[in-house]
């Protein structure tokens, strides 16, 4: 149902378009405080080394994170967003994590809707102390988006001529 | 137009190795706003924060990035050096470019520099969108609470009593002492353990700012630093503490016997009962799970023999509410239960016995007057023997960590025995002899050489009954060889486990806690005492296993801790909080839904300037708000806002790469 | 005295790990599984002193030691190890490695240890079953203690404990392919 | 009637026929039907796994594939070596199949491995399947007087990830048969002590050593006989006594009896066809102890400060 539904739209994603050789990928992270955006300065600490793809942002907690954001991202400038909060349990606002993931199902049903990968927009719960975690995940997510090819090069050919 | 000053720092080698930071101060310099960009080797050192402070004057900058380590680190550090160059604080914007750059991408300085770019690049967008922000000040309720009435309880409540800040002290059994009142003697001194404690606990039910509330515990703690509210359920003691004179003419009446917990369950006590004769407040409870009359409606001697009356076989569960500010969790430890392991036979031969039991007999208040016997045959032992790390350091059945304290009570057991027993010989099967402590590698010295106990490196491996002996075999493997001990005694030195109701105190605390069940603190080094939630501190065991003067340190640096929140009348809070716009509030209540905290209210506003018509629009209470932004997100008006996380601030940030 | 080298080339503790399936890192030396072990006084380093050796790397010493032929696998010893370390499972691909590696004890003991798993598996590849008169005779032919239990044959023959004749399995066939599979594969090791 | 898969090994021809004779009869009487695995292999033993890791997964996948093509769910095997080398097998393939695909290749004409079998020793499957209530219903001559030590070895209930049965310490389930037979079992420290098994024939002065430990710790806790459930215990139990004895200067005197050959006397069968003629140390004197009942001891008096161990309400 919901396929016949998105092939009676434009397709956002067009496979026809080759991204060129050097081609990277932009990826915009965006991590709450107290988990994920330490759980990311282990990593750091720790030397775990991953793809420079990703561009964190910092915001207090997971249930700050609009939809809006991660529209504004794929139109602008980014060609995938990760959003990671505490584990279900764990959010340091009691609760916040818990509205973060059921926002994001439902803002990512919106996107897949309008034509977007399901992959374009990942989530993922990493706490303060998992650094390894943190830099597996951002493997993961870079390869991914790699796979789709680039969003940007698309919009910047159809939008600006 | 902002001007915008952007300040990178070397760290040193950290992030020049992998890092161009001059390119990326040139990059910095091609941004449109960026009046003022330069490098240095440490931004953060005196020197360095001289360079924003100087610039800030000179290029009249209106906000700043500063590109260094994470914002978790310094941001408090260059936020004060904007204030000390007259400007808001909270201008300040950090790119983290040495976590989130150059010590994740040290194999490709060209992408590790760009990606810096971006960061600093996004910082600025950011700063421009930045507001003016003021510390709030909240009013505190000067009162802590403190759950639990150990040594670690005790200490805490002390030592704030004695700022002249009241103290409610819960307790959960009928009498304060905790896990230090069944001790004997305690290492490495060997000062009787109720010789130092009794006086303290006087001391608590003496005190006048302390409210001392036993047979108690915490249901509920709602609020925030400095407004915590706790409802505290008092469970029926059954006995009117008000005109209980503590006179023991019920308890020696009593018909009921059951196993006497105090004495790790060697003698009885009655169902009626003060837990042990120092106990404090010395007034006996009824344990309503034996007790006849509140089981089947039979006997009812104790209110006979009472000649005050105060047996009240109908009294109910009590629930009470304190106002406080702030909380210190001293909940302490429990022993963990030898059974799984069978190859020892516990729980087979009655001559194995825990430490803690051990610890009673030889107490001179025990059930045996002081002097061990044999749980078989009541026969007093000669050759005893200790096993270390039982449940300890054992995957396989117990836990993975090491117990702490266990090294050093099995060599005062061995000093005790040789003390109470004649003739006795300790035998003490060890992995490792960790004695770190002030005069503990000597006390175990005194153990080996003074009192001549055998220590024998290795774990026991098994133990069986050889006619009324139990034969201990195990591997001494510095002469690489089995042995055999005939012992007439075993003690096991029990692991440390957390309190069983530590995850769920933990969870109505909203206090974090490890996979063991201990609570866990905010910093492993430099917080140690302090959680993540503010204003609620651990002390004792109820963070990791620890002896008595650790114990009785960190409850005396919690005690410090809580005079520091309540040593001026309002506490200063962090700006980051949400705001409501009232023009554009629509009044859905969405936020007021989703908030965890319950900072959002309703308030009734004129429609219209000078109008009569009322609506109803969202309020924020600043004292509550945590700033976790959830009410941001869901409001569809665009109404609320957060300090210091606002949209125009992040969309600049996604836009600006 | 030893000498300790670079641990990088500690390719013994790599192979051991790798063919157990466990970590030998993980011993902390508390010899409880040498005061389990029923037959640590038989052995030249007892379970614990081998999983040290393996980790200093001294491959010689232990592919040459008694122990791992003299492991019964009882498992009693993993059963209580504090760290669940598969003490039979390495004591088993130390014994692998050393025979694909050609290193054989030369002691009498082991010799006739070997003998006999060797003659037990010659008869399962002939017969398919086990045949106990014979696995004993031959025994004792092969290493040269003719007499061994000789008292004992009488009584068990007589008291019907053990037949005299074997009833062989009839597709002799698929036990042929398993001995050659199992050659195969172990030549792979090599 | 149930119907099980039977896998007697190859002892049961030799050295354990008793063993063998005795589970068919006390399985025919609780109603069992014992369907044995046509033309089954040796599973390899000890000696198997001690040379060739591929032999000691190839031997013992064949007869699971024999056995499963019988279709019934369990498989009960009397002798514990052969148990538990089909059950590490059993373990091994169902946690990697890769691994069938080497080796199953040897074993075409037999099938393919489906792993649908459950592998029970005797003793599980009588404890577990057959259960205590209904052995105590069968028993028409209780061996009350008897005092036993049941002795297990250490294949019967380790490693406890394989075998999954009992526990691999202190085991009590042959305690709970014995004693449903009307017999005492005895505390046993040595239950679960290594015989030395393999060791027979190549290593016996390792045997002799570790045998004699167990028999000196069955005479301490005051048993007439032991029982045993795997027949490398039996005979190296039995027929080592004597040698152990001369060793020792000890005189044991404790014949080493099946469980099974304990049920069917239980049962009511006839003694002589039980095959204690082929026990080396003579069975009589332990079962001339059948009906000789001690008096009660009287309640001796527990000493004043003796810890009681009474339930605690919790």
């Amino acid at each position: 149902m919901e396929a016949a539904v998105n092939n009676q739209l434009v397709s956002i994603e067009k496979p026809e378009i080759v991204a060129p050789p050097d081609w990277e990928p932009v990826i915009i992270g965006i991590l709450c405080n107290w988990c994920s955006y330490a759980g990311s300065d282990l990593t750091g600490t720790s030397r775990i080394q991953y793809p420079p793809n990703i561009r964190i942002i910092r915001v207090p907690c997971s249930s700050r994170v609009d939809p809006w954001f991660l529209i504004k991202s794929l139109q602008t400038t980014a060609d995938g967003v990760l959003v990671s909060g505490c584990h279900p349990g764990d959010c340091h606002y009691i609760s916040g994590n818990y509205y973060a993931r059921r926002r994001f199902l439902v803002t990512k049903k919106l996107l897949n809707f309008v034509g977007f990968h399901e992959n374009r927009v990942q989530f993922s719960w990493v706490s303060a102390a998992e650094g390894p975690k943190f830099a597996k995940v951002v493997a993961k997510v870079t390869e991914d988006i790699k796979k789709l090819g680039p969003l940007h090069l698309y919009k910047k050919e159809n939008f600006e001529k | 137009m902002a001007r915008v000053g952007v300040f990178v720092c070397f760290c040193g080698a950290n992030i020049a190795d992998f890092v161009d930071v001059p390119a990326v101060v040139e990059e910095a310099k091609r941004i449109r706003e960026v009046k003022f960009a330069i490098d240095y080797k440490y931004m953060c050192s005196d020197p360095g924060q001289q360079q924003i402070r100087d610039a800030i004057v000179q290029h009249r900058l209106t906000s700043i990035v500063v590109a260094a380590c994470s914002p978790r680190m310094h941001e408090k550090t260059f936020r004060k050096a904007l204030s000390d160059a007259g400007m808001n604080p909270y201008l300040l914007e950090v790119a983290n470019i040495r976590e989130h750059s150059s010590w994740v991408h040290q194999k490709d300085k060209k992408a590790a520099t760009a990606k810096a770019a971006d960061l600093v690049r996004m910082a600025v967008a950011k700063s421009i969108a930045n507001e003016q922000l003021h510390e709030i000040s909240v009013p505190v309720t000067k009162r802590a609470l403190v759950i639990g009435g150990g040594i670690a309880g005790i200490q805490a409540a002390l030592d704030i009593a004695d700022a002249r800040i009241p103290v409610v002290l819960v307790e959960k059994s009928p009498s304060i002492g905790g896990k230090m009142a069944q001790l004997d003697e305690t290492f490495p001194t060997l000062d009787c353990s109720q010789c130092i404690l009794t006086p303290k606990m006087v001391d608590v039910a003496s005190h006048p700012y302390i409210e001392l509330i036993p047979y108690a515990e915490v249901l509920e703690l709602d609020g925030f630093v400095g407004n915590y509210k706790a409802k505290i359920k008092k469970k029926a003691s059954y006995v009117n503490f008000k005109t209980c004179t503590g006179c023991g003419a019920c308890w020696q009446k009593c018909p009921v016997k059951v196993p006497n917990e105090y004495n790790m369950g060697i003698d009885k006590r009655k169902a009626i009962y003060t837990p042990f004769p120092q106990a404090v407040p010395n007034k006996p409870v009824i344990d309503a799970r034996y007790c006849t009359m509140l089981t089947k409606g039979k006997c009812g001697i104790c209110s006979k023999v009472c000649e005050k009356g105060s047996i009240d076989y109908k009294m109910q569960d009590e629930i009470i509410e304190r106002e406080i500010g702030a909380v210190v969790v001293a909940t302490g430890y429990d022993l963990w239960d030898p059974k799984p392991y069978e190859e020892y036979g516990v729980g087979r031969f009655k001559d194995i016995i825990t430490s803690l039991e051990f610890e009673r007999m030889v107490s001179a208040n025990g059930p045996t007057n002081g002097v061990p016997v044999r749980p078989s045959d009541g026969k007093v032992p000669k050759n005893v023997v200790f096993i270390k790390c039982i449940g300890s350091r054992d995957e396989a059945k117990g836990i993975e960590y090491c117990s702490k304290i266990c090294c050093m009570y099995t060599t005062k057991h061995t000093i005790l025995l040789h003390h109470k027993v004649h003739g006795s010989h300790s035998y003490v099967f060890y992995m490792d002899i960790r004695a770190a402590g002030k005069g503990y590698e000597e006390f175990v010295k005194k153990a080996q050489v003074d009192t001549g106990a055998t220590y024998l490196r290795g774990r026991v491996s098994k133990i069986y009954k050889k006619g009324d002996k139990l034969m201990v075999r195990g591997e001494d493997a510095q002469i690489g060889q089995v042995v055999e001990v005939e012992a007439d005694l075993v003690v096991l030195a029990t692991a440390v486990v957390p309190n069983k109701d530590n995850p769920d105190l933990a969870r109505l605390l909203g206090v974090s806690y490890d996979k063991y069940g201990y609570m866990s603190e905010a910093h492993p080094k430099l917080r140690p005492v302090e959680t993540a939630k503010a204003g609620i501190f651990l002390a004792g065991c109820t963070q990791a296993p620890k002896d008595i003067p650790d114990t009785v340190a960190q409850a005396s640096a919690c005690a410090a801790k809580v005079c520091g929140i309540f040593a001026g009348d309002t506490m200063k809070k962090d700006p980051m909080i949400s705001t409501v716009n009232k023009e554009f509030c629509s009044g859905c209540q969405n936020c007021v839904t989703v908030c965890p905290y319950g900072a959002i209210v309703t308030e009734e506003v004129p429609m219209g300037h000078g109008s009569k018509e009322m609506r109803t629009v969202a309020k924020i209470n600043e004292g509550v708000c945590q700033g976790c932004g959830s009410c941001v997100a869901v409001c569809r008006s665009m109404a609320i806002s957060l300090a210091g996380f606002t949209d125009p601030q992040i969309i600049n940030e996604i836009v600006s790469i | 005295m030893i000498t300790l080298g670079l641990q990088e080339k500690n390719t013994l503790l790599t192979d051991v790990n790798k063919r157990s399936g466990a970590n030998v890192l993980e011993c902390y030396q508390c010899g409880k599984c040498v005061s389990t072990c029923p037959v640590s006084n038989f052995m030249d380093f007892p379970p614990r002193e081998i999983m040290q050796m393996v980790k200093l790397g001294l491959k010689e010493q232990v592919y040459l030691a008694n122990s791992t032929w003299f492991c019964l696998t009882c498992s009693a010893c993993s059963g209580r190890c504090p760290r669940e370390i598969e003490i039979p499972a390495v004591m088993e691909a130390i014994r692998h490695l050393a025979l694909e590696e050609n290193y054989t004890n030369k002691s009498a003991k082991v010799k006739a240890i070997r003998k006999f798993h060797d003659i037990f598996l010659d008869m399962i590849r002939r017969y398919g079953r086990s045949y106990e008169l014979r696995l004993m005779v031959e025994h004792n032919i092969r290493t040269r203690d003719l007499f061994k239990d000789v008292m004992l044959a009488p009584t068990a023959l007589l008291k019907g404990k053990i037949p005299l004749l074997v009833k062989p399995v009839k597709s002799a066939k698929a036990i042929r392919r398993m001995f050659k599979m199992a050659e195969k594969l172990e030549q792979k090791h090599k | 009637m149930k119907k099980i898969t039977y896998f007697p090994g190859c002892s049961a021809h030799g050295t354990s026929k008793e063993f063998d004779e005795t589970v068919k009869m006390v399985m025919k009487s609780l109603d069992v039907q014992l369907e044995e695995i046509p033309d089954w292999n040796c599973c390899g033993a000890t000696s198997a796994h001690t040379l060739s890791e591929p032999l000691s997964y190839a031997l013992p996948l064949r007869n699971l594939v024999l056995a499963e093509k019988l279709d019934n769910t369990t498989m009960a095997i009397p002798c514990a070596s052969c148990y538990q080398r089909m059950k590490v097998t059993k373990v091994h393939l169902d946690k990697n199949p890769d691994l069938s695909k080497d080796i199953g290749t040897t074993i075409v004409d037999e099938g393919t491995y489906q792993g649908k079998i459950a592998v029970k020793s005797m003793l599980q499957y009588c404890y577990e399947d057959i259960g205590l209530d209904a052995i105590k219903a069968r028993v028409t001559k209780s061996l009350a007087g008897m005092k036993l030590a049941c002795y297990y070895g250490c294949l019967l209930t380790r490693p406890k990830a394989i075998t999954q049965f009992d526990s691999p310490e202190y085991p009590m389930s042959m305690d709970h048969i014995v004693e449903a037979l009307g017999a005492k079992a005895t505390e046993f420290d040595y239950k679960t002590e290594c015989c030395g098994a393999s060791f027979s024939i190549s290593n016996t002065e390792v045997v002799i050593r570790l045998t004699g430990k167990i028999l000196e710790m069955a005479k301490e806790s005051g048993a007439h006989a032991l029982v045993v459930a795997c027949p490398l215990c039996q005979s190296n139990l039995d027929m080592r006594q004597p040698q152990i004895e001369k060793q020792t200067g000890e005189k044991y005197n404790l014949p080493v009896f099946y469980f099974t050959q304990l049920m069917a006397l239980a049962f009511g069968m006839p003694e002589k066809e039980l095959m204690f003629r082929k026990h080396i140390v003579p069975v009589e004197g332990a079962l001339a102890q059948i009906g000789k009942i001690e008096p009660e001891p009287e309640k001796v008096k527990k000493p004043k400060k003796a810890v009681e161990a009474e339930s605690e309400a919790e």
